[in-house]
């Protein structure tokens, strides 16, 4: 049976290894990796809707110089297009020269005359390539031409370090994309999460931006098998706490999630409010976990200046000031580029302990 | 060319020549809201092109937008009232000159970052080719000579060639960018030749005659349906006014320059060919101009008495759906 | 005489309409528009180092078609380098085509090989077609490189709304530069701080981006008539208050004034602080004024989420949480593109209107 | 050409080699931080083109740099303790594989964006000419075949040829980016005629030829040095590895192609004709390819041998001066 209805994430305690029954999970579905889960997204949505086409570099992983057929040899990159060429055809899974501008500006123009593009631009930090047709275009049709349009614009991309790719590929700056008007931002966090998220943003009529984080493409989860949508702007409770709310996004939620394993230790009691999706955003869950725990640390591996790290705490300090019993904390990535060196690149990252001593310092422990 | 045709083109091109002197007349007792780019002296180019077109093709422009406008169908009542940002508007006012768009007209929008907007067009001919025989539409990108240094040019031109697309590059090469001459910023004096680049036909075209850019662009259109992919026009054109309203060229252009265009203006020399070839007599090219001049007048006062956009506007438009508020801090 | 010394502005109390005597101001200067200040600026710092140069597109004004000289019929994009390229030639005011991404990259090519490169971007929107040499050679590179070279370049560009440019003209998103490590930003907000920074700009050793918001260049001001560098980093008070602290950046900071004025007139005293640059900024103003008057309001031209607006709040949530009596507000644009139509456009901008009635929501009055 | 310089080439190339083989090993040992991108087989490029060069000038180059910065004159050591990295590496650690550079030696980096230096490159050209007589340095430009569909790469050649400035471009051809072919992704079987879109000299040269390579670059060169302008050389040439060091080939390239190249080995033609035109003997090769063996084991000790970067280089060098701190918030 096909799950019809949005489900509101706010209601599920997902754990990010094992499954879990609860609202939403009443249904079959199996423990896959994050990868994995993405790719059959994809596959449904291109057999849901013939107007979804991908586009992207390697999508098709090269062709036969004979024969000139797609050859799939890479699966796409990270494997996310894995199959689907041989499915569907070229020309829904369109691969593309190295021209993120050009190619990007040809999907807005596909979405603005009637098709779905959903486009795969590899690492996040290419995003400044073709950021012009982003943010002029993309962003602003709409609103400029008067509501007369729509852009029905999927993209792709993933952040983060730890992989050893060094400062123009390991970004994690989805900041810059949620202060843009007209652009929505999803920051799934495990396998569950992207196949709700990414469904969303495929069947959303305005341009959504999906961010994919290096850490967790690997990673399993519980994921159910039929094809469902989370609401996008929904954040979601991955614990229950009374002491401090730690708020993370993307892979900080996972970073999180530890902390307040390690918390839970020590007898401090963390909740963890996963936000999934960075614009709209649930200020709803914030301020109501906030407001009941009177604490908060904001987790973010993006750089802290005018992030949404920030937007959080600006948010918090204005709406929930009244019950705020501390400073609102902010755990971030440094403001410098993400170095190579194995150890500073971990460095460079939130970790766990981070967030535990932010937590002990706030609560005045040790 | 049927006499309908003729006439089209005739009312078109004039049109596009009134609603520029219109535009600016209205744009300095300053009912325009903001700068506006006009076109004429080079109506051969739109009219030429949109000849072959139907609301069913797309077409991308630029700052310099009302002539692809007009030349595509646009109504000159909302493109007036949104010049004047008024809620009539072609986008409620909302977007003004550098933004008129009618997507019920295949018109995907003036823009106003430099060739922002070719990228556009080869989207458009790419839906067109992935709708297959259902299809058989085309896109066609406007952009000006200055445009020819923006990447995404080069980009939108490899892509339509290697995706075998149906779209037409017209490059409206009127031999300013602003006051950059194009010996200046441009690096070769045939534009076209640059479709070599991308082992598709390019074609440079005397754009101050409407005969000559309806040629070319027939073939470009009859190559784009059929599938055979795309071509380059590079049509040499003039703009007779500065860069913007307020833009005085006589400070960056050689005054005979300017005559020598104006000797080639394309409007008076149509007007010479169909009366010497007795396609069409003085008094029916004497019934279009007077049509205009009541339309002209007709679109002025529309634009006028239309109110300007509720404040609400201010709000709406930015997503077809958002869970939070967009209304600023205040 | 010269002013060697940098001045520090934070002692200034300097009225924005009129020449004021005071720290800094015991010098010879005069009255002028902001934009004649701009042009003197650049042209006493092309006098001062035969390594600066500038780049731009219709900088030095077309070009004679038979003699091939320029022209400078248009006194370069909001006249300013009018009358420069007359003195110091074309290698100097080098007139470049419409490739942002590519004279941005040759300008941090040249800064890199030992010039001093100012790029004139004409409007602040354009910035996002050269966004990825910004942000990933500009800006990396002495990091990715490990501090063997530097990039002493500087751009400028006109932001902000006011004059009916409409979506892709009106932009005012310094906070995305902010954002980026390696880069700094500065916001100048009238003749005396746009000559002081702008100089600072382009003696810097890192990539400074100096904003200028199109409705201070006709303002007129006081202005020191001899070269002098105001620090990149620092903020200055425009009034001294007791009952809350507005701040301000760019043209935001007139403003502010303007509401404090209004303000006064209601006998509310309110600070005035002028941020002056965005990265870095000053963290010691804010905190210092926000620990005094225990209330602030942060007025913003740009969009609101993960803004400088955001990031100060959070500051302030953080460091001056303590000496909060009320909720942080933030005054700023709303979350859309800038509409053409004057009304809808005015109402897109703060207003001092806005900062008066959000102070007065604050105070509990009416 | 000069006995020196034939032994300068082969020690060059069979540097690169050996430094691709030993830096994969290494990789696979698991002692690289990250991803590589060997370019063995391609060779002949940088040391025919480099050759030319002095350390005045100034080249540009990509993710697959590791031969730019051999035939530009790096040390090896500091470069594969880069790799590993390192403190004592080219860039402290901090850069890695795709970020190598050393100004001192007018090297202005490996760039992981993907025609990103191209521009750098054209920059450097512009400082050699805005220094006129007290520069004769030039730049050169090192991308790849799929970089030539980014516009700033359409751009570069455009700014660079209007402004004669001294640098060359040189594509870099093996027909792949990742897996895709240049056949599929470039609109033209001919980049180096590409040129003529901005009227400077195109020439397509065999990649897998140094001596082809020198002569091509000579010409180019002193073309930049006489203030004549840029050059387009496009260089065909084949990467043996595949496409960074965990990517096998054969899944996207068929083996004949692979072998046809390795025939024509730029390392063994060298060989060949300087033994049979009796300019070196294989004593001379040997102990060139011995020396070289010693200084890879002696590299990849350096670089083993060599100390973690400090925690504190996490947060220097992101600005010369900066006066708000730069840590995470924790
Ligand atoms: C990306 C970008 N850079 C600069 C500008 C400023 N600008 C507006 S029109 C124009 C000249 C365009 O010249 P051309 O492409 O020849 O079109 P024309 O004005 O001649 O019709 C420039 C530089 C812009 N709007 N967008
Ligand atoms: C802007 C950008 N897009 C995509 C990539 C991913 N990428 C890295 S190398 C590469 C292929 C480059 O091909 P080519 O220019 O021919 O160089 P080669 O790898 O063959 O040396 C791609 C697509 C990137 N690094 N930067
Ligand atoms: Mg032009
Ligand atoms: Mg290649």
């Amino acid at each position: 049976m096909t799950i019809t209805q949005a489900i509101d994430p706010k209601h599920l305690l997902n754990d990010l290894e094992v499954p879990q029954i609860g609202p939403g999970y009443d249904v079959p579905g199996s423990v896959v990796r994050y990868r994995d889960a993405f790719n059959q997204t994809l596959r449904d949505e291109l057999n849901r809707d013939p107007d979804v086409f991908i586009m992207g570099e390697d999508i098709s992983g090269g062709f036969d110089r004979e024969t000139k057929e797609p050859l799939d040899a890479w699966g796409g990159p990270f494997a996310a297009t894995k199959g689907l060429v041989q499915d569907f055809g070229p020309e829904r899974i369109r691969d593309a020269p190295i021209s993120e501008a050009g190619f990007v500006g040809a999907a807005v123009g596909a979405a603005l005359t009637g098709l779905r593009p959903v486009v795969d631009l590899m690492y996040f930090d290419f995003v400044t390539v073709a950021y012009d047709q982003l943010l002029s275009n993309a962003a602003k049709s709409r609103y400029m031409f008067g509501g007369q349009t729509k852009v029905p614009l999927t993209l792709f991309a993933r952040s983060g370090g730890g992989t050893g790719h060094a400062a123009q590929h390991s970004e994690s700056f989805y900041s810059m994309l949620a202060h843009i008007p007209g652009l929505k931002v999803a920051v799934p966090s495990d396998p569950y999460t992207v196949r709700g998220l990414l469904a969303a943003a495929i069947r959303d009529d305005d341009p959504v931006f999906l961010v994919n984080d290096k850490k967790l493409i690997n990673m399993e989860g519980f994921a159910p098998e039929e094809p469902f949508v989370l609401p996008l702007g929904k954040g979601r409770y991955l614990r229950h706490g009374e002491d401090v709310t730690l708020i993370g996004m993307s892979y900080t939620s996972v970073v999180c999630k530890q902390a307040a394993d390690a918390l839970h230790e020590e007898g401090i009691s963390a909740e963890v409010v996963d936000m999934l999706s960075l614009s709209p955003f649930d200020e709803d869950i914030i301020l109501e976990s906030v407001s009941k725990t009177n604490r908060v640390v904001i987790v973010d591996e993006d750089t802290p200046r005018a992030s949404m790290a920030s937007e959080f705490a600006a948010i918090i300090a204005d709406k929930a000031f009244d019950y705020l019993d501390a400073p609102v904390k902010r755990v971030t990535g440094p403001h410098t580029p993400v170095p190579y060196n194995k150890g500073l690149e971990t460095a460079f990252m939130p970790q766990p302990d981070d967030v535990v001593g932010t937590v002990k310092r706030m609560l005045g422990i040790e | 060319m049927t006499k309908q045709k003729l006439r089209w083109m005739y009312e078109t091109m004039y049109r596009i020549r009134r609603f520029e002197e219109t535009m600016l007349e209205q744009t300095f007792r300053g009912n325009a809201m903001g700068v506006t780019h006009p076109s004429d002296g080079q109506e051969a180019v739109p009219t030429g092109i949109c000849a072959h077109l139907t609301e069913r093709d797309w077409i991308g422009s630029t700052h310099r937008g009302h002539g692809h406008c007009i030349a595509k169908g646009l109504d000159t009542k909302a493109m007036m009232a949104e010049i004047m940002g008024r809620y009539t508007g072609q986008c409620k006012g909302k977007g003004g000159s550098m933004h008129i768009a009618d997507f019920s007209k295949g018109m995907l929008g003036a823009n106003a970052i430099v060739g922002a907007s070719v990228p556009l067009a080869v989207g458009a001919a790419l839906t067109a080719k992935y709708r297959g025989a259902e299809s058989d539409s085309i896109g066609v990108a406007f952009f000006g000579d200055g445009a020819t240094s923006q990447g995404i040019v080069h980009e939108s031109m490899n892509l339509a060639a290697i995706w075998d697309l149906p779209v037409i590059f017209a490059c409206e090469n009127n031999q300013y960018a602003e006051a950059t001459p194009a010996w200046y910023a441009v690096s070769t004096d045939d534009i076209s030749a640059r479709a070599d680049s991308y082992g598709i036909p390019g074609v440079q075209v005397d754009g101050m005659d409407v005969f000559a850019v309806y040629e070319a662009a027939a073939e470009a259109v009859q190559r784009a349906r059929a599938g055979e992919g795309p071509t380059l026009l590079e049509l040499r054109t003039y703009r007779y006014h500065g860069h913007f309203h307020a833009d005085d060229p006589k400070k960056y252009r050689r005054s005979d320059e300017e005559e020598e265009y104006r000797e080639r203006d394309c409007i008076r020399r149509f007007e010479q060919v169909v009366i010497s070839q007795q396609h069409m007599n003085e008094d029916e090219l004497c019934g279009v101009r007077d049509m205009i001049e009541t339309e002209m007048q007709e679109a002025v006062e529309f634009a006028l008495n239309s109110p300007m956009p509720p404040i609400e506007e201010l709000y709406s438009d930015v997503y077809v759906e958002y869970s939070n508020p967009v209304q600023g801090l205040r």
